[in-house]
């Protein structure tokens, strides 16, 4: 069945070829776009199946083997992240749809919307299974550049502003990246992840220690790790809100999953294990108090945004298989979340006109439905149980203790710190927006776009729904996490894997 | 009305000429390398259509000869020169903008001939005015407006020499007769 | 007979070189940019067709002849339109010193023409 | 040959020298074209000339392309930049923009 | 028991469901459900446990568990939860629009109190205790329109979940110290280590949630909900939570050294000052919740103190309190909804006109004052009784009693008392509906106090797993100190009413209240964050990208000093022609760093680029450079076509004053990557895996070249990767160029009109006329195009055994277009190649990705490739890599970019620019010079 | 690997170069520093690899060849620099047409609460109305 492997890649990037081809069709190119994404999500859920009875599936691109040619290796985080993101892309495009942003009204320009959304998700299941490190850095460029066009789409004065603040940031990125490439090929000779373990063992620790930073360093900025992170809030906001919402999902989250894959398979020991941990806890604070600050439910978002990536650096920091199971746990709950409120959010300027507070009110009265559209991921992105937030930080707080040193215990404060203040922060938003009398801006009748309303919907359901499964879903993430840090079965697999 | 067979008679040489280039990329002369590339040349004439243009000209050997030999002597002979005036320190050298009224001004002779005249050192063509047939050239090392006649009449013993290497019979008639 | 190929080559090259040399001479020393146009764009034309000649002469394989030829070719075709765009681009920026123009007989013209 | 090939190197690293030295001065930015045209030949003439020290002909598709494309630059900036009044008018014509 | 809980989660659900269709009297149905949950208690009097698997990698499971405690619980929580939402059937006016959310946020939190008191899994108590903490917050802003109401709930929130959050912090250190979550089992193993710090943080989460000082302040405030609300939440069962885990934890943490000592003195400075501050208030439902604070420390003192006897009282208390505290909201709600005030300065005469009222509510202030026979007298007495020997908290206790009274008996005539030189204040009857539950609640306090013994029989387990002496409820304990007591505490209080009521005047407490420490914290919290954020976040994309190369250079210098690296050997140059090349490099890369103009900075990087090509011709790859060169000349053209519209120079810098800072920056960045670089190189000892390249890109990829070998099949992967980029940054280019739909569309129309047929000398058969564009080039670009796109089709096919391949001859092939627009504009572009470039891509990316695609369907693996062999008569042996096809799909998809980039930054922009020169249609950019 | 020391030097120069001019407001000035960053970052690449005859099997001996992973690395960055520079040159008309220039500006609500930082203010959100 490893067939079923690169199809994650494959079937949007055909999709893409078949909507460019269709410009000025928007019907038969939404019907590309669901079909070929619907089909991801089916793909990826075999994947995570397949992944979790039998192990980690490997394919050799054109049949050369590793590690001549590359390799894409779907094990189970691999596999786990597939579902997540492919399902995200789905519901974000039923929203867009819904939202006219998909077929050439309103703000909309041109046709290129669905071309360049299946060639970002593309590139992020590209990421999910790159075994390679050049294809992971092709990968990111797929999606990079994919982002630029949806988040400059429209060409308006704030987009192009943002835009420019983004592409900059990323393409220093890029170079980054390259570089760390670059270094790691001449001080090993090959890219191959698999073949790196034993080759980047044998180097001498200070510079595999040189290695490892610039790969963190190029990561770190993906995944807006304080303090690479000061670009997300200045460009995120102003993209449309399914553009948004798909970003905060999963790109940060595909800098996040390349941190876990080169930390653990590449450098394991925890060897920066401690600069992990402080970036973890300076990401947490410095990001919440960003939030406090803001006016704006997109940059206060946004903010929330950075600040809980340095959750998952605990986990990653901690190096043990609890703190990775959770990290991993808190990932799916982060992406699914976060886009869930970012599509909230579109919803609330679609129906309160705006998503600066100080021109919103009265919509618990004026749309109950978008009172719980928001209220019950924002309860969820606070760590308020029984939801998915606090299952993956109670199981960060556990691995903290676990550890028992003095930083983790620092983290373990700082992460519940951040937990109230991230409370504090939506609940202001709770209070202003939807609980004060309406603002006098405020439409009085403004309905909501069913798809809208039911794709933002069904993603506060499987928000919810985390919490029925956190049980399996931990296995899981409890496997995965046994994977990376048990690192030959990996090498074996990529080694084992023939035509 | 030589339209359509004039045109296809153009493809057919293009063709031709394009499978001619593509057998002197490849160095080979073999069959597959001919037929691949009069296929090539015609699905490349095909996808990218012609202009409406045609060269209603025929190619007189002898006149290439001709031409080819003045153009290698002018050619060494002015790189010599201005070389020459390159190394010469302390000179600073004169010039003068020429215009020249071409005999048979049309667009590929035009073309032609400023092309040739261009690569010959010391001549820069800064202007071509198509409606009139007139080329304006910069002229490297003009003294007078002697030496400024002297040019204007190599330039048009040029424009002849290529128009009897490359021109239709009515332009070869045109040329002979003498300049109004 | 290969060791005279190879010193005509030898021969070919260096002139060339020198040409390309003094394509450099030029364009530092002429005064204004038609002069160094002059200098700049012409010996090189018949330098580099030296050069070609002479690696011609030393690789001496019908493929490599062939491809030669055709650089030579397109180089033949291609320098002089960029000398003409970049000749007439200066001129019409008024880059063309007229104290050291003995005529200038596009001046009167020059509304009129068309391209 | 290897006298030769340092003579023909030197010379062309000098005329190389010759023309990024107008690349930096100008002062117009016709002249950096012409003085970059001259970089350019010279490249051809290093390559066609190390082609022929080598006798590799792995080069020559290089020396193809730069005969039959090279001039596109140049003819690109004198075609824009230098033209009459549209495309001159610079900062007269730019909008003047909020800040 | 799961089911009762689910049974409350259902319930909610269908709330405003219910609500909606047979309006009020749903809650009737609607409080079966918390009287569900008394009744299983009643069946249930002993221990049940039910265990149902959550999360056991976290240890976190549906572990419920019920004993005499949570029993008891699980009574006032269930029966006044039922009581009070009957109630609520007649407080509410019918078609109320907020009812069915108030209904189902109620029962909400009645599921979460219950499964609050039920569980043994103390992560799932986290989880319940937070969940009230929510439902509360909701209620709390029932009625959101004022600002007061909003921050109430705010605080409450943040207060308590700030608590929670610690005790969370506590239960993790318990739970992980002991191996286990369960209650049941931590509490009969030996305590772990850190169980005073755990000890210390769990308290820390219980006061905070039964407003224990110094958390008290958020009580009163939370009177913003409605009154059942209140009457439920901070009265009878939330408020109870953080007391009843003092009393769940106590029996095994009470021997940690703060335990005891936080609990009685924050206990006992609440019930003074929650006391003393209700004499103070006018409104009626304020002074109960002082007194709610007030007798929560009361609670808090008697769980505390850790004996049998003070524990036993406790309990007894618990329960008095919330029948009587619920009593009295409830009957503050009756005379609220019917007088429509509640500040005792405008009642008057209310005991006249509703007696049966008047008479529930004293049975209710005097179970609180501790009357006999009342279930307050039966606590207060044996509370009394374990303090005997502990003279300095009996004298807190007699105090507090004694404001207790004094405060109930304000209470009393506040509310019922004819006041002189009042009109009697008008109000219908309380019917019964209202009057009733409040009756009830009165009633059963009446019955505990006559049932104690049976209670204390019900609480003995309970009671017996603490140490120390052990008391009785009785209603009866005999001539002692304890009666004497109550003798003083009934005088003292009916003293102090009177002397109150005579014109003394209470001072305001000077302690410092809590309330202005939380709006100090807050506001600190406040600050804190933006100052953070106003030196972190800059908004500057050169602060931004400075902060990353700050990094870059921090980490690369602390890890190449730690690498301990020395220089092991050097070489100048592989051959000196790299030094030529690298001079011209660096000195173009360091005046184009340094120009003014625009142009000239784009000449000398091309320069630069230019030199690197040439490089790459040194190091042996001449695939690097043929694509260098072109993608240099590709750049120009498209920075030109770009810069023609802006201006010449680049703006005045505004950031001359950090010109030295950005300079350091930039050469510690080049040095460390350079440090770096020769660092990585050296540390070299394997061979790359490369050498395995040459043998099967011949045998397998059937072509000489490895390079392009490799692009086309060996990492074809990549390759299908890189070109979805070109796809989608040409789109982006488009996207950015045409921004609307209408745009494309004319652009789409235009591109397809068929080239001019026919020559015709007259209109010339170029396009041309425009005074910048020139006969000379037009001609050589259509003598050269043909030729070129040949060419392009020569690299793309010899590509696999020479330099060359798809995107060098996509390359070639798009320069071959944009000769033609330099020579004619878009017309000529559009004469040229009259297709979309999207259909180009496209086309392109469905041919490479298929191809990929194609082989899978054969069985293959994704982008396998075949070698084809025939020998075809006369015509010779063909050899073919299926391969070619994926570089076709590649060089369409370059041609495709090459087009989009002539189409948009080439013909776009000089259509919007002659309309911007001609037109008096104002476009967009005159308008924003209007603006 | 014995290190090749022209391009070390001309990494570092690349690199400080770009680095200088990717810290200026003009974003066409920005873009020409990421050209240089990306020359400097091919280079480094090829520094990894050795140098030798290209890599065409039977033009060389394969023991003297080039390595060609560096090549293919480099190939496909140079190409997709290609088309981020397209994008970005759209991006800086785009920013021009719009804003009269192609400046970097700076983010107004990060200006906005760094003056409340300056003014000692808070964030002026509170639930006050
Ligand atoms: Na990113
Ligand atoms: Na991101």
């Amino acid at each position: 069945m490893t067939w079923l492997v690169p199809l994650p890649v494959v079937m949007p990037l055909i999709g893409a070829a078949l909507t460019l081809m269709m410009a000025g069709r928007p019907r038969a190119q939404r019907t590309v776009s669901l079909t070929v994404l619907t089909a991801t999500v089916l793909v990826s859920a075999a994947l995570l199946g397949l992944t979790t009875t039998g192990g980690s599936m490997v394919v050799t691109v054109g049949g050369w083997a590793a590690p001549l040619g590359i390799v894409l290796v779907a094990d189970q985080l691999a596999a786990l992240m597939l579902v997540v993101s492919s399902t995200m892309t789905v519901c974000v495009l039923v929203y867009s749809i819904g939202q006219g942003m998909a077929d050439g009204h309103e703000e909309t320009p041109l046709s290129v919307y669905h071309p360049t959304y299946l060639v970002l998700t593309a590139g992020v299941t590209n990421a999910f299974l790159a075994g390679d490190l050049f294809n992971l850095y092709v990968g990111f460029e797929i999606l990079l550049v994919a982002s630029y066009v949806l988040l400059t789409l429209g060409g308006t004065e704030n987009r192009i502003r943002a835009g420019i603040t983004y592409v900059v940031v990323s393409l220093l990125s890029s170079v980054i990246f390259l570089t760390a490439i670059g270094l790691v090929y001449a001080a090993t000779g090959t890219l191959t992840m698999a073949h790196l373990v034993e080759r980047l063992d044998a180097l001498p620790d200070g510079l595999r220690l040189m290695l490892q930073g610039m790969l963190l360093l190029a990561f770190g900025i993906k995944a807006a790790v304080f303090p690479l992170s000061s670009w997300l809030p200045d460009s995120y906001p102003t993209a449309p809100a399914p553009v948004t919402a798909v970003f905060a999902g999963l790109l940060t989250k595909v800098g996040v999953y390349a941190i876990i894959r080169t930390e653990t398979l590449l450098f394991p020991g925890g060897r920066a294990a401690v600069v992990l941990l402080i970036l973890a806890l300076l990401t947490m604070v410095v990001g919440i108090l960003g939030a406090v600050a803001q006016s704006d439910i997109k940059r206060l978002l946004s903010f929330t945004l950075v600040s809980h990536i340095g959750f998952l650096l605990f986990g990653v920091g901690l190096t043990t298989r609890l703190g990775l199971s959770s990290a991993i746990f808190y990932v799916v709950h982060h992406i699914t979340i976060q886009t869930t409120l970012f599509l909230a959010t579109g919803l609330i300027e679609k129906r309160g006109g705006s998503t600066a507070l100080d021109r919103l009110g009265g919509l618990a009265r004026l749309s109950p439905v978008l009172a719980v559209l928001f209220l019950v991921p924002a309860l969820n992105l606070a760590g308020i149980p029984p939801f998915s937030g606090f299952i993956g930080k109670l199981g960060l707080v556990q691995a903290g203790a676990a550890d028992g040193g003095v930083l983790a215990w620092l983290l373990i404060a700082g992460g519940l710190a951040t937990s109230l203040l991230t409370l504090y922060a939506v609940a202001r938003v709770w209070n202003l927006a939807f609980w004060r009398v309406p603002h006098a801006s405020t439409p009085a009748r403004s309905p909501l776009p069913p798809l809208m309303v039911g794709s933002t919907l069904a993603l506060v359901a499987l928000g919810v729904g985390l919490t029925a499964v956190a049980g399996p879903l931990f296995e899981i993430g409890d496997q995965a996490a046994g994977g990376l840090l048990e690192r030959s079965g990996y090498v074996e697999a990529v080694f084992g894997a023939t035509r | 009305m030589r339209g359509l067979r004039g045109r296809w008679r153009d493809r057919a040489v293009a063709a031709a000429g394009l499978t001619v280039i593509w057998a002197l990329l490849w160095g080979s002369f073999t069959p597959l390398t001919m037929l691949g590339g009069a296929l090539v040349a015609v699905v490349v004439l095909t996808v990218f259509p012609l202009p409406p243009v045609t060269y209603a000209g025929r190619v007189h050997p002898l006149g290439v000869l001709r031409f080819a030999w003045r153009f290698v002597r002018d050619l060494v002979v002015a790189s010599a020169q201005v070389s020459a005036l390159a190394f010469r320190f302390g000179h600073v050298p004169r010039s003068a903008v020429i215009a020249v009224p071409l005999r048979v001004p049309s667009d590929l002779g035009l073309t032609l001939t400023a092309e040739a005249l261009s690569l010959v050192p010391g001549s820069l063509i800064v202007e071509a005015d198509r409606e009139s047939g007139v080329l304006y050239v910069h002229v490297l090392g003009v003294r007078d407006a002697a030496g400024a006649e002297r040019f204007r009449r190599d330039v048009l013993d040029l424009e002849r020499r290529i128009v009897h290497a490359f021109g239709s019979p009515a332009e070869r008639r045109a040329i002979k007769e003498p300049p109004t | 007979m290969s060791a005279v190929l190879d010193v005509v080559a030898a021969a070919c090259l260096v002139a060339g070189a020198i040409l390309s040399l003094s394509a450099g001479v030029g364009l530092v020393r002429f005064p204004d940019l038609l002069s160094r146009m002059h200098a700049a764009t012409k010996p090189q034309v018949l330098g580099l067709l030296l050069v070609l000649l002479g690696c011609g002469l030393r690789l001496r394989d019908v493929v490599d002849v062939t491809t030669l030829i055709l650089v030579a070719v397109f180089q033949m075709a291609t320098a002089p339109v960029a000398a003409h765009m970049i000749g007439r681009a200066g001129y019409r920026a008024g880059m063309a010193r007229t104290d050291l123009l003995v005529t200038d007989e596009l001046a009167p013209a020059g509304d009129r023409v068309s391209g | 040959m290897t006298v030769i090939a340092v003579l023909v190197t030197s010379l062309l690293a000098l005329g190389a020298g010759l023309a990024l030295i107008r690349v930096v001065r100008g002062p117009s930015i016709l002249d950096r074209v012409v003085a970059t045209d001259v970089l350019l030949a010279v490249v051809v003439m290093a390559i066609a000339a190390e082609a022929a020290f080598s006798r590799d002909a792995t080069g020559l598709p290089i020396l193809v392309v730069l005969s039959i494309l090279g001039f596109t630059g140049a003819v690109s900036v004198a075609r824009f930049t230098a033209a009459p009044a549209p495309a001159r008018a610079d900062e007269t014509t730019a909008p003047r923009g909020r800040r | 028991m799961l089911a009762i809980l689910l049974l409350h989660a259902l319930a909610a659900l269908i709330a405003p469901v219910l609500i909606r269709f047979i309006g009020n009297r749903a809650l009737y149905l609607l409080a079966l459900v918390p009287a569900s949950a008394a009744g299983w208690a009643v069946l249930n009097p002993g221990s049940v446990a039910a265990t149902y698997r959550w999360v056991p990698h976290l240890d976190m499971d549906l572990a419920l568990r019920s004993g005499p405690l949570p029993w008891l619980m699980l009574l006032i929580v269930g029966g006044v939860g039922a009581v009070v939402l009957a109630y609520c059937a007649s407080y509410f006016p019918p078609g109320d629009p907020g009812l069915g959310r108030f209904a189902a946020v109620f029962l909400g939190f009645a599921g979460a109190m219950t499964g609050l008191v039920l569980s043994d899994d103390l992560l799932l108590l986290y989880v319940f205790w937070e969940l009230t903490t929510v439902f509360s917050y909701l209620l709390i802003g029932h009625k959101p329109e004022q600002a007061a109401g909003r921050r109430a709930a705010m605080q409450a929130l943040v207060v308590t979940t700030a608590g929670g959050l610690a005790m969370l912090a506590g239960f993790v250190i318990l739970g992980h110290g002991a191996g286990t979550y369960r209650w049941s089992e931590i509490a009969e193993s030996p305590l772990p280590a850190g169980s005073t710090t755990a000890a210390v943080l769990i308290l820390a989460g219980a006061l905070s949630k039964s407003a224990v000082f110094p958390f008290s302040f958020w009580l009163p405030a939370a009177m913003a909900a409605p009154t059942p609300a209140s009457a439920y939440l901070h009265a009878a069962s939330m408020v109870k939570a953080g007391v009843f885990l003092v009393g769940l934890l106590g029996p095994a943490l009470a021997v940690t050294p703060a335990w005891q000592p936080v609990t009685v003195a924050a206990g006992a400075v609440t019930l003074l000052l929650g006391g003393w501050a209700a004499l103070r208030q006018h409104d009626l439902k304020l002074l109960l919740a002082y007194g709610t604070v007030s007798q929560l420390g009361l609670l808090t003192v008697a769980f505390g103190a850790g004996s049998r006897a003070a524990a036993l009282a406790g309990v007894a208390l618990l329960l008095a309190h919330a029948l009587f505290k619920a009593t009295l909201f409830l009957v503050v709600g009756v005379v609220d909804k019917l007088t429509g005030t509640r500040d005792l300065r405008e009642l008057s005469g209310l005991g006249r006109r509703m007696p049966a009222l008047a008479v529930v509510a004293g049975l209710a202030v005097a179970s609180m004052a501790g009357v006999p026979p009342l279930a307050g007298f039966v606590g207060k007495e044996t509370l009394f009784a374990a303090f005997e020997h502990d003279p300095l908290i009996l004298a807190a206790l007699l105090a507090g009693s004694v404001l207790t009274v004094a405060y109930g008996l304000r209470f009393l005539w506040g509310t019922f008392a004819t006041k002189p030189a009042m009109d009697t204040t008008a109000a219908p009857r309380p019917p019964l509906a209202l009057a009733g539950p409040a009756a009830v609640l009165a009633l059963a306090g009446l019955a505990v106090g006559v049932g104690a013994p049976a209670l204390d029989r019900a609480l003995t387990p309970y009671v017996n797993l603490w140490t120390g002496t052990t008391g009785h409820l009785a209603l009866w304990h005999g001539l002692g100190l304890p009666v004497l007591l109550s003798v003083v505490v009934l005088l003292g209080g009916a003293g102090i009413f009177v002397a109150q009521h005579r014109g003394l005047r209470v001072p305001e407490q000077r302690l410092p209240t809590a309330d202005g420490v939380y709006r100090r914290v807050m506001a600190a919290i406040d600050r804190a964050a933006v100052e953070v954020t106003g030196a972190t976040q800059r908004g500057s994309l050169p602060f931004s990208l400075g902060a990353i190369l700050l990094v870059l250079v921090m980490m690369g210098a602390t890890t190449l000093l730690l690498s301990g690296f020395r220089p092991g050997g050097i070489r100048l140059w592989d051959t000196p022609l790299q030094l030529v090349a690298g001079v011209v490099v660096v000195a173009a890369a360091l005046i184009a760093a340094r120009a003014r103009r625009r142009l000239t900075a784009m000449i000398l990087v091309g320069v630069c680029g230019y030199g690197v090509a040439v490089l790459f011709v040194l190091h042996g790859a001449p695939d690097l450079a043929l694509t260098q060169f072109l993608v240099e000349t590709v750049t120009i053209v498209m920075f030109v076509l770009v810069l023609r519209r802006l201006p010449r120079r680049f703006s005045e810098r505004p950031l001359r004053g950090t010109r030295w800072i950005r300079m350091a920056v930039a050469v510690a960045t080049g040095a460390v990557t350079s440090a770096m670089a020769y660092v990585a190189v050296s540390g070299r000892l394997a061979v790359p895996v490369s050498v395995g390249f040459p043998g099967p890109a011949v045998a397998f990829g059937g072509g000489h070249n490895v390079v392009n070998v490799a692009l086309v099949d060996i990492r074809a992967w990549d390759t299908m990767g890189e070109i979805s980029v070109l796809v989608v940054a040409a789109t982006g280019v488009a996207s950015l160029i045409y921004q609307r739909s209408a745009a494309l569309q004319r652009r789409r129309a235009e591109q397809t009109v068929p080239a001019r047929t026919g020559p015709s000398r007259q209109a010339g058969w170029l396009l041309a006329g425009e005074s910048h564009e020139s006969i000379i080039l037009q001609v050589v670009a259509r003598l050269l195009f043909h030729t070129i796109v040949l060419f392009s089709v020569y690299l793309l096919f010899s590509g696999h055994n020479a330099p060359g391949g798809g995107f060098a001859g996509g390359l070639v092939a798009g320069l071959a277009l944009t000769i033609r627009y330099l020579a004619g504009g878009r017309r000529e572009l559009n004469a040229a190649a009259p297709v979309d470039a999207g259909l180009v891509l496209g086309t392109g990316l469905l041919i490479a990705v298929g191809t990929g695609a194609a082989a899978l369907v054969a069985g293959g693996q994704v982008l396998q490739s075949a070698l084809v062999d025939v020998t075809l008569p006369l015509i010779g042996h063909v050899h073919f890599a299926t391969s070619a096809c994926f570089d076709v799909g590649v060089y369409l998809i370059v041609v495709g970019l090459v087009l989009e980039i002539l189409r948009s930054l080439g013909g776009e922009l000089d259509r919007q620019h002659a309309a911007a020169e001609t037109s008096d249609a104002p476009t967009e950019r005159r308008e924003k010079e209007l603006v | 690997m014995t290190p090749n020391l022209v391009y070390v030097v001309i990494v570092g120069v690349l690199f400080a170069a770009g680095v200088a001019m990717l810290l200026e407001r003009s974003l066409t000035r920005v873009l020409m520093g990421m050209i240089l960053l990306g020359n400097g970052v091919n280079l480094l690449i090829l520094l990894g690899g050795k140098a030798g005859a290209p890599p065409i099997v039977g033009a060389a001996n394969e023991a003297d060849m080039a390595d060609p992973l560096p090549q293919i690395m480099i190939l496909t960055a140079i190409v997709i620099t290609l088309g981020m520079t397209a994008f970005l040159l759209a991006l800086a008309y785009r920013s021009w047409a719009v804003d009269g220039h192609d400046e970097v500006q700076d983010d107004v609500e990060d200006r906005r609460i760094m003056r409340l930082a300056e003014t000692d203010q808070g964030s002026g959100t509170e639930d006050d109305r």
